[in-house]
């Protein structure tokens, strides 16, 4: 009864006969009474799913407490069913191609799970089959708590951004039909990525001032900087400002709650700020010089969304001093962008640390809770749609078509 | 005391498919592995003329069991289930998630449908490649054994031969009746 | 500004030119006046922890809902505080050496999270460091939710033994002093691995019989095999029925409640079974055979324990049918082995899955429940002690000193 | 317009060990990266002489601290952690859990201690290469900055040069005074 030690290769063949047996036993096996009042006996297959509508985003899920297994989430946002999931390991970036041929993940994995070769990865996914169609080493990654901007897409999809920190601020450019990086971009001194075009962002730099990088045909950069428009130390703009990648708009904005209004280019240019809380009514709120002051707030992680389509912006606000711009928001403040006025104010159930928007006519608004919900409100009117119970442990970010 | 590829595999196959079995007591759904190596196993024997001694409904979870909702626990293929339903993560009773893979290999259960009084041989596939799908998460027992019966036990991560083996959902494929 | 690409080794050169200046610089500076009321400059350093007693445990938490994190928790039961942790990634075993010099993981992990090659791995720690001291691949390793019984080490620290079954039953011997495998010994048609003396194990096969196998010195294994002492089919014994590896007494428990002393050996012994249900004075419960019958019913995961100095056995036990065997405690009972009577009934205030007990004369009762708290119970009376709260996701099974 | 190597690493050694700065107000602690390339920094300025006059209460964060349990998240150095607190996951408040490693680099803070009423330097290391210890976890948001002021962000992984760059949990270490 007892052999000794075999080769591991001698098994993994039997494995695979075995299974290739299995398989074909159970494929040609047919009922053969088909009139019989008999359950049919059924074949395993995968779902592939039907071409996506506005409301089919991506979530992604930064599962703090185990970050290794981040992922994420394919939700229909209509049945409230989740439509499948693929990994986003260790402080993971999504992008979805503007056009839906494709979404991208940047990743990183150690090859022992704590400890080994470390792989910064960018992987390709088919959004309807969630099939990889591309699998690459990056040169490296920036290991941040995801923000969306640490990663972005051009308006036609041809060139992925990746922001990188180690050791030096650079972004890695992501070419999606040669499926390799073609260019590493060096912004001393900046971070993060706001693109715009085809071929060009611009990031933000630690004195308040924007870097401009274009790219001509060949990929070759080049570096533009704006003046500084903000005072960092003073009030800081967000991470998670919202853009319409397409024109290159950006609507930056402050922990006080200034939002600058900036068009991105070569020459980008910022207009004058103005306050979210004078819109509402109420006083501008001071900045870090009275941090003291009580009063509503902008906060959260992915703490503002924009709908391209009427310019409205959705921004989570808490009442708190100032260095509180990470508390969840306890209502959502929905602003006009063209006429810097109050549109509404959303009490919310639950505080929450994201808000996502569609960008469709019948849009749907994305907030979450500390239970893990996904919780869908009518864009229309911020009322309750429903609530996707304890989607995920940490939901930090959502894509939704068109954005 | 060294035993030849074949019968080994044979075995393991056996083991794979097992539950084969006439009998129409709760040890139908009990694998036939132990009690020898079959001859190479097609498919769980199919006895239609057993039909009309149709057995009573043979465990407790049978007894609850409902046929209308497959994404809850209580649905009557999940009498042995263990782990994520794949009807919640995206998948069908019978159908892996996008970016998953089924499982060629499986363990196997008998489970009693109510409506038509039949019992059915369930393949528990599990769909394998991402890590766990955390929506509904079952655990029916009915006739679920120990490791060292492989064939009847659902703690085992049934994704051999998927590529990496990491679990998401489990399926529950009909493969045949029990009769 | 703009740099090109720049190569990945130069920027790791960089990297850790940057890191080796600013550990010099800070382990350089000393705080000039110790006299002054200012509070001290600090260094960063690392916890060694001192030996442990008899209430320093290991709890393995199998994270079911993010399988890849895994980890194993040295736990201070004393204290109630986690004294830190160790990966064990995807359905992960743990066995401590019976002196305590050391204890090992089996994980496993793929390269690339969730695909790429596959790496099966044997860890070793120092249980004071919590550093490796090994961390090798093995020829490969059974993926089932974590038993106790699929990992394993002789009676003096010098084999571990690790199960594997893809595709044949196998278990490997792991020589803790050469630190590599020395030996795969097939054991088809049984499972598990239920250690005796110092190089040998037994295995529960399928037709309820026990493969016995003994290595000699040069480690070449003989293995018999006893008559079968229990059917399957129709009441089978729990993997984790609880064992003493160094005489190789195991009490197999059944999903009925019956109890099999067992010695292992090469000639292994079983005795008649006796009912946990009739030595506390209710009725023999049924098996498979009476399905429906409602009783007090062993059951849960690590559903028993021992406490070898006074051969008191610990079973989580829960009112139901048969084919309930993995429904949680709602009452532990305490049993004398060798007058085969019941001790003490405790209910519990939540149901748990798991109960482990520690060796000493002060003994404590570790209990977990769906929130995944470590509930400590008194061993003497079964009075709460205290709970150590949210200590993880998913506590599966326990390792205390010298069991 | 390329830089040469020294300079870069000076400014990224600058960031790492920033926050140097002598005023008083909320200001102190936000770093000096921007303002330009200091001379190769040692360590922060300790300015013995300007104790006389100590600054008010700084923070929102800092007039609600306390300065007697350091497993709580109003302990007076967590003004700006973001993370799990070491001293809840087996290490201590500058000391890092068995099998993890201290970060060489860090993020630089500066915390009121309401006993001596000084504002302190404090440097939040990162314990690294096990995955998150889920004990007390905090969020301090004193002078938190974005990343593109990676001195004063505390959402970055720093887990610079210790081998994996896997979180596992904050100290904060005090590096010097900030007056």
């Amino acid at each position: 009864m007892l052999a000794d030690r075999r080769s591991r290769a001698a098994r993994r063949i039997a494995r695979s006969l075995l299974a290739a047996t299995v398989l074909t036993a159970i494929s040609t096996y047919k009922p053969a009474l088909a009139a019989e009042p008999i359950l049919q006996t059924e074949e395993s297959d995968v779902v592939t799913l039907p071409a996506g509508g506005p409301h089919r985003v991506l979530v992604e899920d930064g599962v703090y407490r185990h970050s290794k297994d981040g992922r994420v989430y394919v939700v229909d946002l209509d049945t409230g069913r989740l439509l499948g999931m693929v990994q986003a390991a260790y402080n993971a970036n999504v992008v979805a191609d503007p056009a839906g041929k494709a979404f991208y993940v940047a990743e990183t994995t150690w090859e022992r799970g704590n400890r080994g070769k470390r792989h910064d990865i960018l992987a390709a996914y088919d959004p309807r089959t969630l099939e990889m169609v591309a699998d690459i080493d990056l040169p490296g990654r920036a290991l941040i708590t995801p923000k969306k901007p640490d990663m972005a897409i051009g308006a036609d999809g041809h060139y992925v951004y990746v922001y990188d920190s180690s050791p030096t601020n650079a972004v890695h450019v992501y070419d999606t039909a040669l499926k390799s990086v073609v260019r590493t971009v060096d912004v001393p001194g900046c971070g993060l990525i706001y693109p715009w075009g085809n071929a060009g962002f611009s990031s933000i730099c630690g004195d308040g001032s924007l870097a401009n990088v274009q790219m001509d045909a060949k990929g070759k950069p080049t570096l533009t900087r704006t003046p500084p428009f903000f005072v960092p130390d003073r009030d800081p703009v967000f991470e998670h400002s919202p853009d319409v990648r397409a024109n290159g708009h950006v609507w930056f904005i402050s922990y006080s709650g200034l939002i600058y209004e900036t068009t991105l280019g070569t020459q980008s240019s910022v207009a004058k700020p103005w306050s979210i809380q004078e819109a509402a009514g109420l006083k501008r709120a001071s900045d870090a010089r009275a941090p003291f002051e009580v009063t509503w707030r902008p906060g959260g992680w992915q703490l503002a969304a924009l709908r391209a389509r009427d310019s409205h912006l959705f921004v989570l606000m808490h009442k708190g001093t100032f260095w509180t711009h990470k508390e969840a928001g306890s209502e959502l403040w929905e602003l006009d962008l063209k006429t810097h006025r109050l549109v509404r104010r959303v009490p919310l159930a639950a505080p929450s640390m994201m808000v996502g928007v569609t960008q469709d006519a019948q849009s749907r608004i994305m907030l979450t809770d500390e239970a893990g919900d996904l919780v869908v409100l009518d864009g229309a009117d911020g009322k309750p749609v429903r609530k996707i119970g304890a989607l995920g442990d940490a939901l930090i970010f959502t894509a939704a078509p068109g954005e | 005391m060294a035993r030849n590829g074949l019968d080994t595999m044979a075995e393991r196959l056996a083991r794979y498919l097992a539950g084969r079995s006439s009998r129409r007591s709760a040890l139908a759904r009990l694998g036939g592995w132990a009690a020898a190596i079959p001859a190479f196993p097609l498919l769980p024997v199919w006895r239609r003329d057993a039909r009309a001694a149709a057995p009573a409904v043979p465990s407790p979870f049978a007894a609850k069991a409902q046929v209308k909702d497959d994404t809850k626990c209580d649905y009557w293929r999940y009498c042995a289930i263990d782990g994520n339903l794949c009807t919640t993560c995206g998948g069908g009773v019978h159908s892996c998630p996008p970016g998953t893979h089924p499982s060629p290999t499986s363990w196997i259960g008998t489970c009693f449908n109510p409506q038509d009084r039949r019992s059915y041989l369930i393949a528990y596939r599990d769909c394998c490649g991402q890590d766990a799908c955390n929506e509904q998460n079952c655990l029916g027992m009915d006739g679920d054994l120990p490791t060292y019966r492989p064939q009847a036990n659902n703690d085992i991560i049934w994704c051999f031969g998927t590529g990496s083996l990491l679990y998401n959902c489990s399926t529950a494929v009909i493969v045949g009746t029990a009769e």
